[in-house]
C-alpha cells in the first residue's frame, strides 16, 4: 500500500497519469538509449502504476535517459514518459546524500571543451 | 526589428563562435539585439517536476525583464530556446506555477507568460524571411552539401515549442538554401545525439553520434550545422571517426553574408 | 442542517422520470418486485429536459420535501442531447435552492436506464432516507397550501 | 363541466392483493369531476374494455382515467377503446399502480393510500387534456441515396427492389467508391472488384435507380416525407448520354502528367479519363484543373478524335431540384492525411506507403499490374513491416480517439497474400492488440501467423529511418523486452479512417447530429442503428462509424428496411404530443430553436393588431408538428413561457405536482 502511496506521489511531481497508457511500446520503440537501460520507458510507466517504485529508484536507467522528449513527442495517449522517469529521478536524489553523482567526480571528467549545459545535465541529477 | 537578446552562459565562454557570428548577421539583416542586462542562466536543463518552482525563476525573471520592455524574447542557444519557452508555457497555461511563482518575485504586475520566446532561426524565417536572406547573400555557399542536425531541445515537446514539424522539420534546410548550399536531408536529423549523457556515459553518446554522422555521411554531407552547443561539442568530440566538421549555422551565415569570423 | 427526531415523520417525494429510460428503469423495480418506500410518487415526463424549475418550485411551494429528477444516462437520451440540458439547468437551480436555504440533500439528479431497476430502487432508498434525516421543508412552502 | 371515469383494474391478484381496490374506487369517486367509478378483474381484456367503452357512451364521459398497470404496457390499449367508444384517444390517462405500487409494497394500506394519489394525480391531469388530433403528412415515393459506395449501392438497390424509386449522387465520376479500390476482401480473399462491379452494373440498369454522378447535394428543405434537395450536376465537359466510353480520347489526350487517384497517385492518368475500366456510368470526364483547352483554349485533341462528338467544351454545372421522401446518408470514409506522423517517413520515402495504397499495389488492375514492386525502385520487396493502429486509438491531438476496427483484419489480409504470393519475403506486424471480432475473422488471423508464418510482435514502430535504399525500422518487441532494428524493403501503414469530408457540411444541411470525430449519431445506439434522430434521415455504412464490408452491406440493407418501412406509407400519422408556441406571447428571441434537436421551429413574420388598433409585424416561432419529435427542451428554455408541449403541458405537469404534494 504504502508503494502505491508513492506512485501517487509521482503522479503529482510528474503530472502524468500512467492509467493513460494503452501499453502499445511506442515509448519504447522510439527510445534511443533502450538498449542501455534496464528499465524502459514503457516499463517505468507500468511499474509507477503499479507501485513496484523499489526496483526503479535502485536502478541505473533513471540516469540513461537522454531526456530527449521522442517519447513524449510520439505518444500516443499523451502520457509523457519522459517526464515519469524524471520524477522518479527526483525522488531518487532529493533526499540528503543519495546523489548520483557527487560534486568532486565532477572536475576529473570534465574536458575544457565542455560547454556547461553537459555540466548541468549532469547536475540535474545531484542535490545540494 | 528590436528584440530582447538572452545570449545564455555558453556562448559567453564556450560557444562564442555562436554569438558572435549571429550578432554581426543581424546588424547587416537589420535587427536590433539588445542584450537583457544582468539575465541570469536558464538552467540549462528544463525541471519537468510539476512541483519544481525555484528552478523556473531565473527563466521568468529573462521572461519578465522583455515584457517590461516590450519585446520578444530572441534565443539562440537551443538549451536555452527550450527552457525559456516551456518555462513561459508553464506560466501561462499552469495555474499552480504561475501563482507561486508571481507570489515569490512578488512583481507589481504578475507574469502570466506574456512574452513570445523566438528562436533565432525562427526570426529569420518569420521576420526577415528566407527569399529576403537570400537577395543578401553576398558569397553564396555554392556548391557546399550541409546537413541539418535539429536535435531534440528546437522540436520537441512539438505541442509547447511549435518550432516546425518535429518529425519532418524543414526550417534549417530552407536556411542552408537560402545561404545558397545545397541541405542534405537525412533520417536522423532529428534524433538525440546522446548530449546529456557525454560526460559520463561516453559509449552510449558514442554510439549516437555515430548513427547520426553516418545517416549524413550517407547522404552525402560534408558538414553539419547545429544551434545547439551542446550537440557541437557531442558531435564533434564523440565522432570516433571525426571525420565530419561540425559549424554553428551562424558561422555559415556570417559566411554568406560576407562576413569574416572575427566580425569585420 | 436540521436533524429531525420526529420518528413517524413521512416525507413527500415527488420523482420526475423521463418516458424513455428512468421510467421505465422503475417499471422494472416494480416488474423485480424490489421495494422502494410508497413516500415517492411518480410523474412521468417525456425528457429530462421537459423539467421546468418551475415543477420544482412548486412541489416545494406544495409541501413536497425532496424531488428528484431520473433521466438517461449521457449520451443515450433518446433525444440526443435532452439530459445535457437538464443537468445544466438542475445543477444551476439546485445551487440556488441550496442558496434560499433548501437543503442540497433534498434535491438530486440521477441518471437510470430503462435496464436498471435496481439502481432505481437503491437510488429511491437512499434519497428517501435522506430526506427523511432532514425532516419537514418549510422552506418556500406557502402556507396556504399547508398541511392540516 | 368535466365527466370523469375511473376505472380500477384488480390485474388478478396483482393489483388486488395489495392494494384495496374497492376503497380505491370508492374514494376516487368523490373525487370532484368524478361521474363514474368501477373496478373489474381484468381492464385490459375485452369485457374490461367494453366495460370502459359503454360507461363513455352511457355516461357521456369527458375524460377516462385507468388505474392499472404501466402506460407502457397498455396505453395504447385503452387509447384505442376509448376512440371506437368516441372518445378522444388523449383524454385517457394511466395511474400506474401495479409497476408503481402494488408491485413495489408490502403494506396494503400504505399501497391503498398511494394508489389513490396516483389515482387522484391522474384525475387532475386529464381534467387539463386537450383532445389531440394526430396530423398527417405526405409521403413523396422516392429516396435519395447520398454516397454511390458499396453501403450507398446497396441501400439503393434494395429500396428499388421494393419498387421505389431511387436516386444516387455521387461527387466521383463513377459510383463504387473504396472498394473499387480494394484487391482481395477478408476472411474469403474473393476478389473484390468481382463482386462488386456486377452490383454496380445493376445499379446502372435497374429502371427505379437514376445516378447522379459527378454531383454533389447543394441545399435540402423540407422534412420527412417531403424533402426538396438541389444537386449541383458539376460539369464533366463530356455528354453524358452521347459518350460511349470507347476511351480512345483518354489514350489520345496530349496532357499524360494527372496524378491518377484512382490508384492513390501512384501512377499517372489523362487530362480526359475515364477512372477504371467498369467504371458506371462508363463516360468520360475532363478534369479542367489539367485540360489544356479549358485552361489555355489551344488543343481540342479529344474533340477532334471523338467519333459520337461527345465533347462540349462549354457545358456549365447545372442545378437539379427533386423531390424525396427519405434521404439515405452514405458518404463513406478516407484514410486519414498522415502530416502528424512522419516517424514513420511517409513523405520522406515512396517505399512507406499506406494500406490502401498497398491494395493497389497487390491489385492486378493496379499501377504494377498486380506485381508486387517497391515505388521507389520497382524492385521486389523482401521485408515488409506493417505497422498498425497508425493515428488510431490517438488522443494526443495528432490522430484519431477511435478504434478504426477495419485495420486489424485488412493487415491480416495483406500479410497473408504477401506470403501468399512471395514466400520469399519475411513479413512483420506491429500490434497493439489484435481485435479481430466478427465470423471466421480470429480464424483468419491465426492462420496468417501458423500457416502463413507472419511474424506477428506486440509493440509499436518508433522511427523509420530511409538509409541506403533500406528503410530502418526502429521498433519494440515488449513481450521480448527488447527494441528491435529492421532493414527493411517496405513499410505499410494502417492509417487511421475519418469519415468523408463532405459529411459535415452534409450534416449541417440535413440538420442531422454528429459526434466529435464527425461521425452521424444514430437515433438510439443499439434499437435505432440506422436512422439519424432527424426523421426522414437514414445512415448506411462508414459515415455512421468504421465498418468492414459485411458490416457495411447488413447495415445498408438494414437502412433500407427502414426506408421502404417509410415509402410503403401514403401519409405519415405524427405524434400530436408536440410543442406549440402561443404567438402572442413568443418575442422571437431564438431560444427555443438553438436547443431543438431537430431544427424544427423556424420563425415567421406575422401580423399583430396592437390594442391601438394599429398592425405590427413581428417575428414569431412557429413549430413544424412533423419534424418536432416531443422533447419539451424549448419550452424550457422560452423565457417568456409561450412554448408549451401538448399532451405534458406546464399547467397539466403542475397539476400533477399539487395532487402529490396535497
Amino acid at each position: 500500500m504504502e508503494n502505491l502511496e508513492i506512485a501517487r506521489e509521482l503522479e503529482r511531481i510528474s503530472g502524468v497519469n500512467p492509467r493513460k497508457c494503452m501499453k502499445c511500446g511506442k515509448c519504447s520503440g522510439t527510445c534511443p538509449a533502450y538498449d542501455k537501460m534496464e528499465y524502459h520507458p514503457h516499463q517505468f510507466v507500468s511499474m509507477v502504476e503499479t507501485g513496484r517504485i523499489e526496483k526503479l529508484l535502485e536502478s541505473e536507467s533513471l540516469f540513461t535517459c537522454l531526456s530527449c522528449f521522442a517519447c513524449v513527442e510520439r505518444c500516443p495517449r499523451g502520457v509523457e514518459p519522459a517526464n515519469i522517469i524524471e520524477a522518479v529521478r527526483l525522488m531518487k536524489i532529493r533526499p540528503q546524500n543519495e546523489n548520483h553523482l557527487h560534486a568532486e567526480q565532477i572536475p576529473e571528467l570534465l574536458d575544457e571543451n565542455l560547454p556547461q549545459q553537459a555540466i548541468v545535465s549532469a547536475f540535474r541529477k545531484y542535490k545540494k | 526589428m528590436v528584440y530582447s537578446y538572452y545570449p545564455g552562459c555558453t556562448l559567453k565562454t564556450k560557444a562564442k563562435d555562436l554569438d558572435k557570428g549571429a550578432r554581426r548577421a543581424a546588424e547587416a539583416l537589420g535587427i536590433v539585439m539588445e542584450e537583457l542586462p544582468e539575465w541570469q542562466c536558464c538552467g540549462g536543463v528544463y525541471p519537468m517536476g510539476k512541483d519544481e518552482i525555484a528552478t523556473k525563476l531565473s527563466s521568468v525573471r529573462a521572461l519578465v525583464a522583455a515584457k517590461e520592455k516590450k519585446q520578444d524574447l530572441l534565443t539562440l542557444c537551443s538549451a536555452c530556446h527550450h527552457v525559456l519557452k516551456r518555462v513561459n508555457n508553464d506560466m501561462a497555461t499552469n495555474e499552480d506555477i504561475r501563482n507561486k511563482a508571481n507570489a515569490y518575485m512578488e512583481l507589481e504586475e504578475p507574469y502570466a507568460g506574456e512574452t513570445r520566446v523566438i528562436h533565432y532561426l525562427e526570426m529569420l524565417r518569420d521576420v526577415v524571411g528566407f527569399d529576403k536572406l537570400k537577395e543578401a547573400v553576398t558569397n553564396p555557399l555554392t556548391g557546399r552539401k550541409i546537413g541539418a542536425y535539429y536535435g531534440c531541445l528546437l522540436l520537441r515537446p512539438s505541442k509547447t515549442l511549435q518550432f516546425d514539424n518535429p518529425e519532418n522539420p524543414t526550417i534549417i534546410e530552407d536556411f542552408i538554401r537560402a545561404i545558397g548550399a545545397e541541405p542534405v536531408v537525412y533520417a536522423y536529423r532529428n534524433e538525440c545525439c546522446g548530449g546529456y549523457v557525454t560526460l559520463e556515459n561516453k559509449d552510449l553518446a558514442r554510439s549516437k553520434v555515430a548513427n547520426i554522422v553516418e545517416s549524413a555521411k550517407e547522404g552525402g554531407a560534408e558538414c553539419l550545422i547545429t544551434a545547439c552547443p551542446l550537440c557541437m561539442y557531442n558531435l564533434s568530440n564523440n565522432n570516433a571517426a571525426g571525420d565530419l566538421p561540425v559549424y554553428y549555422f551562424t558561422e555559415l551565415l556570417c559566411e554568406a553574408l560576407g562576413l569574416d569570423k572575427e566580425g569585420n | 442542517m436540521q436533524v429531525n427526531d420526529n420518528k413517524d415523520f413521512q416525507p413527500t417525494i415527488v420523482a420526475f422520470c423521463c418516458n424513455w429510460c428512468s421510467y421505465a428503469g422503475a417499471d422494472l423495480s416494480g416488474t423485480n418486485r424490489l421495494q422502494y418506500p410508497a413516500n415517492v410518487k411518480i410523474i412521468r415526463i417525456p425528457c429530462s429536459c421537459r423539467l421546468n424549475p418551475i415543477f420544482i418550485l412548486r412541489a416545494f411551494q406544495r409541501g413536497a420535501d425532496g424531488v428528484i429528477l431520473c433521466g438517461c444516462h449521457p449520451g443515450d437520451c433518446h433525444y440526443t442531447t435532452g439530459n445535457y440540458y437538464a443537468r445544466r439547468r438542475m445543477s444551476l437551480l439546485f445551487s440556488m435552492l441550496d442558496y434560499l436555504g433548501i437543503e442540497k440533500e433534498r434535491t438530486r439528479v440521477e441518471w437510470v436506464s430503462a435496464a436498471e431497476g435496481a439502481k432505481f430502487a437503491a437510488t429511491m432508498n437512499e434519497f428517501v432516507d435522506a430526506v427523511t434525516k432532514l425532516g419537514r421543508n418549510h422552506r418556500l412552502e406557502d402556507l396556504r397550501c399547508k398541511k392540516q | 363541466m368535466q365527466r370523469i371515469g375511473v376505472f380500477v383494474c384488480w390485474c388478478g391478484s396483482n393489483i388486488a392483493a395489495t392494494v384495496d381496490v374497492n376503497a380505491v374506487t370508492e374514494t376516487l369517486a368523490k373525487e370532484p369531476g368524478v361521474v363514474y367509478a368501477t373496478n373489474y378483474q381484468y381492464m385490459c381484456s375485452e369485457s374490461g374494455q367494453n366495460l370502459i367503452k359503454d360507461a363513455i357512451r352511457d355516461q357521456k364521459l369527458t375524460g377516462v382515467v385507468i388505474c392499472s398497470c404501466s402506460p407502457r404496457m397498455h396505453e395504447a390499449t385503452f387509447r384505442k377503446a376509448a376512440a371506437s367508444a368516441g372518445l378522444n384517444p388523449y383524454l385517457v390517462e394511466i395511474a400506474n399502480i401495479r409497476e408503481q405500487c402494488s408491485w413495489i409494497h408490502k403494506n396494503k394500506e400504505e399501497a391503498t393510500e398511494k394508489a389513490i394519489i396516483l389515482g387522484r394525480t391522474a384525475i387532475a391531469k386529464v381534467q387539463l387534456n386537450a383532445p389531440l388530433i394526430a396530423g398527417e403528412s405526405p409521403v413523396v415515393k422516392r429516396a435519395l441515396v447520398i454516397g454511390g459506395g458499396i453501403a450507398g449501392i446497396q441501400t439503393a438497390l434494395d429500396i428499388a427492389e421494393a419498387g421505389f424509386e431511387v436516386d444516387i449522387v455521387e461527387k466521383k465520376p463513377t459510383v463504387g467508391g473504396k472498394m473499387t479500390q480494394i484487391d482481395k476482401t477478408f476472411p474469403t480473399l474473393d476478389c473484390s472488384a468481382c463482386i462488386l462491379t456486377p452490383k454496380m452494373v445493376e445499379v446502372a440498369q435497374n429502371d427505379n435507380i437514376k445516378i447522379y454522378s459527378y454531383s454533389e447535394v447543394e441545399a435540402v428543405k423540407g422534412f420527412v416525407g417531403n424533402f426538396t434537395v438541389s444537386i449541383r450536376k458539376k460539369a464533366r465537359y463530356v455528354k453524358e448520354d452521347i459518350c460511349t466510353g470507347c476511351g480512345l480520347c483518354t489514350e489520345k489526350c496530349p496532357q499524360k502528367n494527372v496524378p491518377n487517384e484512382f490508384n492513390l497517385g501512384l501512377d499517372t492518368r489523362r487530362a480526359i479519363y475515364i477512372p477504371f475500366a467498369q467504371a458506371v456510368p462508363k463516360v468520360a470526364t475532363i478534369d479542367p484543373n489539367y485540360c489544356t483547352k479549358l485552361n489555355t483554349g489551344k488543343c481540342g485533341v479529344c474533340e477532334k478524335i471523338c467519333t459520337a462528338g461527345a465533347i462540349d467544351y462549354t457545358q456549365k454545372d447545372e442545378i437539379v431540384e427533386q423531390q424525396y421522401g427519405a434521404i439515405v446518408v452514405a458518404t463513406g470514409y478516407n484514410p486519414i492525411k498522415l502530416d502528424n506522423f512522419e516517424e514513420y517517413a511517409y513523405s520522406q520515402s515512396p517505399d512507406v506507403v499506406t494500406s490502401l495504397e498497398f491494395e493497389r499495389l497487390m491489385n492486378a488492375a493496379g499501377p504494377t499490374g498486380g506485381v508486387l514492386l517497391r515505388p521507389s525502385d520497382k524492385t521486389h520487396p523482401h521485408t515488409i513491416v506493417f505497422v498498425q493502429c497508425v493515428g488510431s486509438r490517438d488522443v494526443s491531438g495528432c490522430g484519431k480517439p477511435y478504434c478504426s476496427k477495419i485495420c486489424c483484419m485488412y493487415t491480416a489480409k495483406h500479410a497473408m497474400l504477401c506470403r501468399e504470393k512471395y514466400p520469399d519475403t519475411e513479413v512483420y506486424v506491429f500490434y497493439i492488440d489484435v481485435r479481430t471480432p466478427g465470423k471466421n475473422f480470429d480464424e483468419f488471423y491465426r492462420r496468417a501467423v501458423e500457416e502463413y508464418n507472419v511474424h506477428y510482435i506486440k509493440g509499436m514502430v518508433g522511427k523509420v529511418a530511409p538509409s541506403g535504399g533500406k528503410l530502418k525500422v526502429q521498433a519494440s518487441d515488449l513481450l521480448n523486452n527488447e527494441q528491435l532494428h529492421i532493414d527493411a524493403d517496405m513499410v505499410v501503414l494502417a492509417a487511421a479512417i475519418e469519415p468523408d469530408k463532405s459529411a459535415r457540411p452534409l450534416a449541417t444541411m440535413l440538420t442531422a447530429s454528429m459526434d466529435t470525430n464527425d461521425f452521424f449519431t444514430e437515433a438510439h445506439p443499439k434499437l435505432r442503428p440506422v436512422e439519424s434522430p432527424t426523421a426522414g434521415i437514414y445512415l448506411s455504412g462508414c459515415c455512421q462509424g468504421p465498418k468492414d464490408i459485411p458490416e457495411t452491406v447488413s447495415q445498408a440493407s438494414a437502412c433500407a428496411a427502414k426506408v421502404i418501412g417509410l415509402l410503403a406509407k401514403d401519409k405519415l400519422t405524427c405524434n400530436p404530443c408536440v410543442a406549440h408556441s402561443d404567438e402572442l406571447m413568443c418575442n422571437g428571441c431564438s431560444s427555443c430553436a438553438n436547443v431543438c434537436p431537430y431544427g424544427a421551429i423556424t420563425y415567421v413574420e406575422k401580423e399583430f393588431r396592437q390594442p391601438d388598433r394599429t398592425m405590427l409585424v413581428r417575428r414569431v416561432a412557429s413549430v413544424n408538428p412533423a419534424v418536432c419529435q416531443g422533447c419539451g427542451a424549448c419550452t424550457v428554455a422560452c423565457p417568456s413561457g409561450a412554448m408549451d408541449l401538448f399532451g405534458f403541458s406546464n399547467k397539466q405537469i403542475m397539476a400533477e405536482v399539487d395532487a402529490i404534494c396535497k
